[in-house]
């Protein structure tokens, strides 16, 4: 487990970058920026996220185990995620 | 590798010391056992409840093949035998065969094999066993009060919509026992990262640990998709609201996306384990190192991944896209190269052995040849030209049984065979055991071999009645199914028999060379007096400078 | 009684014979791998036996050149068993061009199915020997499957959604016919055959069996029934795109996607009208779902949606049928013979929103 | 570390694999998490990408407002948990106790405007199968818009399973907050014994990071309609 002990000042700037990045999705969804609504708006949840993980959750500094753990979560939900759509967005390509 | 200090296999096995303080006289009354924290004994209370519903699973099936008997289904109407398939099917798949393995053998052992006094979470695999019996409680419940008749892969719209038995409380039973999956699979994963005895590295772990830890990276990925798919059934059930329902804008197919997310990878739960047994086995009775433990111990890991990049191969007839139909065809083949590895090892480790028959070996033999032919019939499946005709044929019924009764029960009798002495300090007879094995090698070869033929000339699955010229090869297979039923009770009669009378087996009756055999038989509670230093590999049974590295 | 122990199916179509040549490939490769484990693990259980407890066995950690062998070489053989099988399966998902449509609707525990020309059958397939027929399948409830054990394809039958396969049967012959995905509790009884006859009895039983219409002429009539013409036709209170060479034809929608106007989409747009609405129009049409059943004639919603789209599909230009009377006609009178040019009827030029089929 | 560590349980060997297991404990089981949402997520996006515009329509109608301040609020919880765990590990217990006490609050108050939400959805004829979805001018609404009611039910149905499973998570994370908070005040929590506040932790920033990419799929994917977005303010 970590030694280091994350101090509060990391937090509120954590912190203060995640207000900001909401009020940026938020704003941007009024804008009609058509295709690009879902890109941007899962890039910046991305974006949160990886705050969140990095310093909340003290991933920086843990051990390549904890590191392994969190990827494999995200990986596998990637395999069902890319490997389903597959079917989904080429099923039609091919009718007849 | 690592320096090796010499292991001399004793010669004959040290005399049985007398009985004294262990796991099982620690001790007694009710409470003892069902609040204990003890691996061992929370292993013994799955292997009560894992043999029951093997039992009832396995009354099911007698049932469906007296049915079939005759043609024209005179045994059952067609309802009930609609619910008996499905009772076979949920019984066997949820409540014995992922279980079985990695909750008893796999919690008794793990600790042990690496030197470790107990499991990561204790109280954990405690909660876990609960969690069990509650779902299971659940499940045999819908099926007393009326039985549920979706199959047990619960296709919607037909389990959403039109069956009007008790889905949902067969649903929320599986959910649940899905969350003890879940819990055992963290367990294990846990224990194997942070509490191996100090020496015992990744490189010298033995191969069952290895298998039982790629079943538990499944077991964790897999269970929760399987959860989430039957509660958006329940959902919609409950609900009325066109998740999977096509007139209301849902998909059928996406439910057997998600259905068999998991229910794939989930074979692999139940074979992975039984492939670790063998390799312990083979080694342990042919007195010889593994042949490329690096590679069998991988492929297990192989397995793991790949197993969830297939699953859509049973959808292939079902209506996907065709070029995510060849995706997934050609990714099937991937994951059938490590099964091939670790078959090929396993063959190439008899080489210059010293092989002795005894009961566990011929159980593991019997696992390589019929696994080796389920495997073989599973590249049949993984080619498209081939599944559009024998999809949910017979062809599949025998395939799926030759890897789970020819397999992963074929290994779980091994493995008990094998830590019988060690779980209870007793021998059972030696004649009475191989005469198991071989009745049962022979009731499953007569009953599943007959049903690939019928699986060709295309006779479907779930068929109360079927056309008359099909009844010689059903009665075959019938008759095959009594006979493999004498042979799986015939090791209820003499393991239970040898409780009482087995003669007493010292710490180590096979002269194997792991860290669970160096302690005496029973094991006490704490299983090791002081954590074991491991200096050297798994399966050292030749000495040093016998080495020979072939090619 | 031997003799009668069928251990084969037989070749009934084309594909047949490429699926069976892929089983004897597979039986080939599979059963000599297996057989090889088999003896190898056999003789060295025998040449090796325990003769004392003290043998002594040699060290053999294992050779990377074997185990590379035993990787390689079941890979390269999986990979061409996943060609010849993934070859059979695209040429069965592309039904030959032209072929005659045969329309299958599988319902709890039947198959309907009906020829183009009206013939309508339950759990019985007539086809003539030597000539491809394509099949258009879908379910009114749970998922079915057709299944020809002798034709060596299958295809699962989802409700909500059209699937094709098609056949080239080759040999004449009464075959089984399957409903192989379960759907309940007689999901057994769901069985039938496929009649496959020659040439000319095919065509004698054509014409021996009652057909009152054609599949077009009875989605005529059910089109008058349904008053689709009061919006659908040409004249002043023309208030819904005209149907006439719809099908096939690339149709611009209100959202600016575009979409190939098939038996998919017609019966999408009768069921679900505000799903896509052409380009121009507004989307006043109320869904047909729930109307189309007709209990009297026991006629399915997607009996009609089926016959619908046969009609609309033999639709040209200016033909599209003009009311007589106030009241609509009743089921089967003919309201005026087909093809005779109206003398009122004036062609318009093209609507928005058209292409010409391709 | 002395070997005997008085929290020591009897089957680890010493105190630093104990924490090690415990930690990566709940990571597995977070990962196990992930794939439950997982499930739900790649039916949603099946779904979307088979009916971009009437999800697009129905999103429009949910209520944003209620959304974006329900983000603040569990950022905010976030940071006041991430407090926490900095002070039971600096061993400012007053600290740690207000910590703990504002994040059990903050999530109460998300799941009260989540339930104040609920009930205006249910008015503005949101919920499938109640009488004001069923009312002629919420029909007329969806008619208007191009937007077939089946395919509003299933989005509905996703924002409903979706933020339920949510609401669900958050409970079980208040209740953990009410039992750090009784060991806290019980003096047991300690820089030595960090590790049941480092965990709870976790599972409360996990579910955080749900929330926020519940967020733009399902209330922000409409918004970019002006015509009939409407439920901003």
């Amino acid at each position: 487990m970590s030694e280091r002990v994350t101090q509060p000042p990391t937090y509120y700037a954590v912190f203060a970058g995640l207000i900001a990045l909401t009020v940026l999705t938020v704003g941007l969804s009024l804008v009609d920026l058509g295709e690009w609504h879902t890109v941007v708006g899962l890039g910046i949840a991305i974006a949160k996220a990886l705050l969140v993980v990095l310093f909340f959750m003290h991933l920086l500094h843990s051990d390549t185990m904890t590191w392994i753990a969190a990827g494999t979560g995200l990986f596998w939900l990637g395999i069902m995620l890319v490997l389903t759509l597959s079917d989904y967005l080429t099923r039609w390509v091919l009718s007849y | 590798m690592s320096t090796i200090t010499q292991y001399v296999p004793q010669a004959v096995p040290p005399p049985p010391s007398e009985p004294g303080e262990n796991y099982l006289n620690a001790a007694f009354g009710l409470r003892s056992w069902l609040l204990t924290t003890d691996h061992k004994r929370i292993a013994i209370l799955y292997l009560v409840t894992v043999t029951l519903m093997f039992f009832l699973g396995g009354a099911a099936a007698t049932l469906i093949r007296l049915n079939l008997m005759t043609p024209y289904g005179e045994l059952v109407n067609a309802d009930t035998y609609n619910k008996l398939f499905t009772m076979h099917g949920v019984l066997m798949v949820w409540f014995f065969l992922v279980p079985v393995i990695p909750v008893v053998l796999g919690n008794f052992f793990l600790p042990m094999m690496i030197g470790a006094r107990d499991l990561a979470f204790p109280r954990l695999n405690l909660a876990s066993w609960y969690i069990f019996i509650f779902g299971a409680a659940f499940t045999l419940w819908a099926i007393t009060v009326g039985g549920v008749d979706t199959g047990w892969t619960f296709y919607t719209p037909f389990s959403s919509k039109s069956s009007h038995t008790n889905v949902i409380p067969t649903l929320t039973g599986i959910v649940i026992s899905g969350f003890s999956s879940i819990a055992t699979g963290l367990n294990f994963v846990v224990t194997v990262h942070r509490m191996r005895a100090p020496g015992l590295t990744w490189g010298r772990l033995p191969l069952f640990i290895w298998s039982l830890y790629a079943t538990s990276i499944i077991l964790l990925l897999a269970t929760p998709v399987l959860a989430m798919a039957l509660s958006l059934v329940i959902i919609e059930r409950v609900f009325q609201i066109g998740i999977f329902d096509p007139s209301l804008g849902g998909d059928p197919l996406l439910f057997q996306h998600l259905f068999w997310f998991y229910s794939h990878p989930a074979v692999y739960i139940m074979v992975l384990p039984g492939m670790g047994i063998v390799s312990e086995l083979i080694t342990c009775f042919a007195r010889k190192h593994i042949f490329g433990y690096t590679f069998v111990a991988w492929a297990s890991i192989g397995i793991a991944v790949l197993s969830f990049l297939v699953w859509a191969h049973h959808m292939f007839v079902a209506g996907q896209a065709v070029y995510s139909a060849m995706i997934f065809s050609i990714l099937s083949y991937a994951v059938a190269v490590p099964s091939a590895i670790k078959v090929f090892n396993w063959t190439a480790t008899l080489y210059r052995g010293s092989v002795s028959y005894r009961a566990p070996l011929l159980f593991a033999l019997g696992f390589i040849g019929l696994f080796t032919m389920g495997g073989m019939t599973g590249l049949f499946l993984a080619a498209l030209g081939m599944d559009m005709h024998v999809h949910d044929t017979y062809f599949i019924i025998a395939h799926f049984h030759f890897i789970m009764v020819g397999g992963t029960v074929m290994a779980y009798m091994g493995g008990l065979h094998y830590w019988w002495p060690k779980m209870t300090g007793r021998m059972y007879p030696e004649g009475w055991s191989k005469l198991a094995a071989l009745i049962i090698f022979v009731g499953f070869i007569l009953t599943f071999l007959p049903q690939f033929v019928l699986g060709y000339l295309g006779m479907p699955r779930r068929y109360h009645t079927y056309p008359p010229e099909f009844q010689v090869l059903n009665v075959m297979s019938s008759a095959g199914a009594s006979i493999l039923a004498v042979g799986y009770l015939l090791p209820l009669v003499y393991l239970i028999w040898s409780l009482g009378y087995g003669e007493p087996a010292g710490p180590n009756p096979w002269g194997a060379t792991g860290l669970e055999w160096q302690t005496p038989s029973p094991p006490p509670t704490d299983n090791f007096v002081a954590t074991p230093i491991v200096t050297y590999g798994p399966y050292e049974y030749s000495p040093l400078e016998e080495t020979e590295l072939v090619g | 009684m031997v003799a009668e122990v069928p251990l084969f199916p037989e070749q009934a179509s084309t594909i047949a014979g490429r699926v069976d040549g892929l089983l004897y490939f597979l039986v080939a490769v599979t059963g000599s791998v297996t057989l090889l484990v088999t003896v190898l693990i056999l003789y060295f259980a025998v040449k090796y036996r325990r003769r004392s407890d003290g043998d002594r066995t040699p060290r053999i950690l294992g050779s990377f050149r074997l185990e590379l062998f035993w990787t390689v070489t079941p890979l390269f053989f999986f990979l061409v068993m996943f060609y010849w099988g993934a070859s059979i399966y695209n040429d069965v998902s592309r039904p030959p061009d032209g072929a005659p449509e045969v329309y299958v609707v599988g319902k709890q525990w039947m198959w309907k199915i009906q020829h183009p020309d009206g013939q309508r059958e339950i759990n019985e397939l007539h086809l003539p020997v030597g000539r491809p027929v394509k099949l258009i399948l879908t379910s009114e409830d749970v998922i079915h499957d057709f299944f020809v054990p002798a034709f060596r394809t299958k295809v699962d039958v989802i409700p909500g959604r059209y699937v094709t396969t098609w056949f080239h049967p080759t040999r004449v012959g009464t075959y089984h016919l399957f409903c192989s995905q379960y759907c309940g509790t007689n999901h057994a009884g769901m069985v039938g055959s496929v009649v496959v006859m020659g040439e000319q009895d095919y065509d004698d039983w054509l014409a021996g069996t009652r057909a009152e219409g054609s599949l077009a002429l009875q989605g005529r009539k059910l089109f008058l029934k349904l008053q689709c013409d009061t919006c659908h036709s040409p004249g002043p209170h023309q208030r819904a795109p005209l149907l006439e060479n719809l099908y096939g034809s690339t149709v611009h929608l209100e959202d600016g996607g575009t979409v190939t106007a098939d038996d998919a989409y017609i019966r999408e747009s009768i069921l679900y009208p505000e799903a896509k609405v052409v380009q121009g129009w507004r989307p006043i049409m109320p869904t047909f779902k729930g109307q189309l059943a007709d209990k009297g004639s026991e006629l399915t919603e997607e009996e009609a949606l089926i016959q619908l789209a046969a009609f609309i599909r033999t639709l040209e230009p200016g033909q599209t049928p003009v009311r007589t009377e106030s009241f609509p006609a009743p089921v089967g009178a003919p309201t005026r013979p087909k093809g005779k040019e109206p003398a009122s009827v004036v062609v318009p030029e093209r609507p928005p929103g058209r292409e010409e089929p391709p | 570390m002395s070997a005997e560590h008085p929290l020591l349980a009897h089957h680890f060997d010493d105190i630093e694999q104990q924490r090690g297991a415990e930690t990566l404990g709940m990571w597995v089981f977070l990962a196990t998490e992930v794939l439950i949402f997982g499930g739900l997520f790649t039916g949603y996006f099946v779904y979307r990408s088979w009916y971009p515009r009437d999800f697009e329509a129905v999103s429009a109608r949910l209520n944003v407002l209620i959304g974006a301040v329900n983000t603040v609020v569990l950022l905010t919880s976030s940071l006041t948990m991430a407090l926490s765990v900095y002070a039971v590990r600096t061993g400012r217990q007053r600290m740690l106790l207000h910590g703990l006490t504002l994040t059990a609050v903050l999530g109460t108050a998300f799941l009260v405007l989540k339930a104040v939400e609920y009930y205006a959805d249910y008015r503005d004829g949101l919920v499938p199968n109640t009488a004001p979805f069923d009312a002629p001018e919420h029909q007329r609404e969806w008619a208007e818009a191009q937007v077939s009611p089946q395919k509003v039910i299933l989005f509905l149905m996703f924002y409903y399973v979706m933020t339920g499973l949510h609401a669900v998570h958050l409970t079980v994370g208040i209740g953990l907050m009410a039992w750090l908070i009784v060991r806290a005040r019980g003096g047991t929590l300690s820089p030595e014994r960090y590790v049941p506040v480092e965990v709870c932790g976790l599972y409360w920033h996990f579910v955080d990071v749900v929330w926020i990419f519940l967020l733009p799929l399902l209330y922000l994917t409409g918004t970019h309609h002006p015509a009939d977005f409407t439920h901003f303010l």
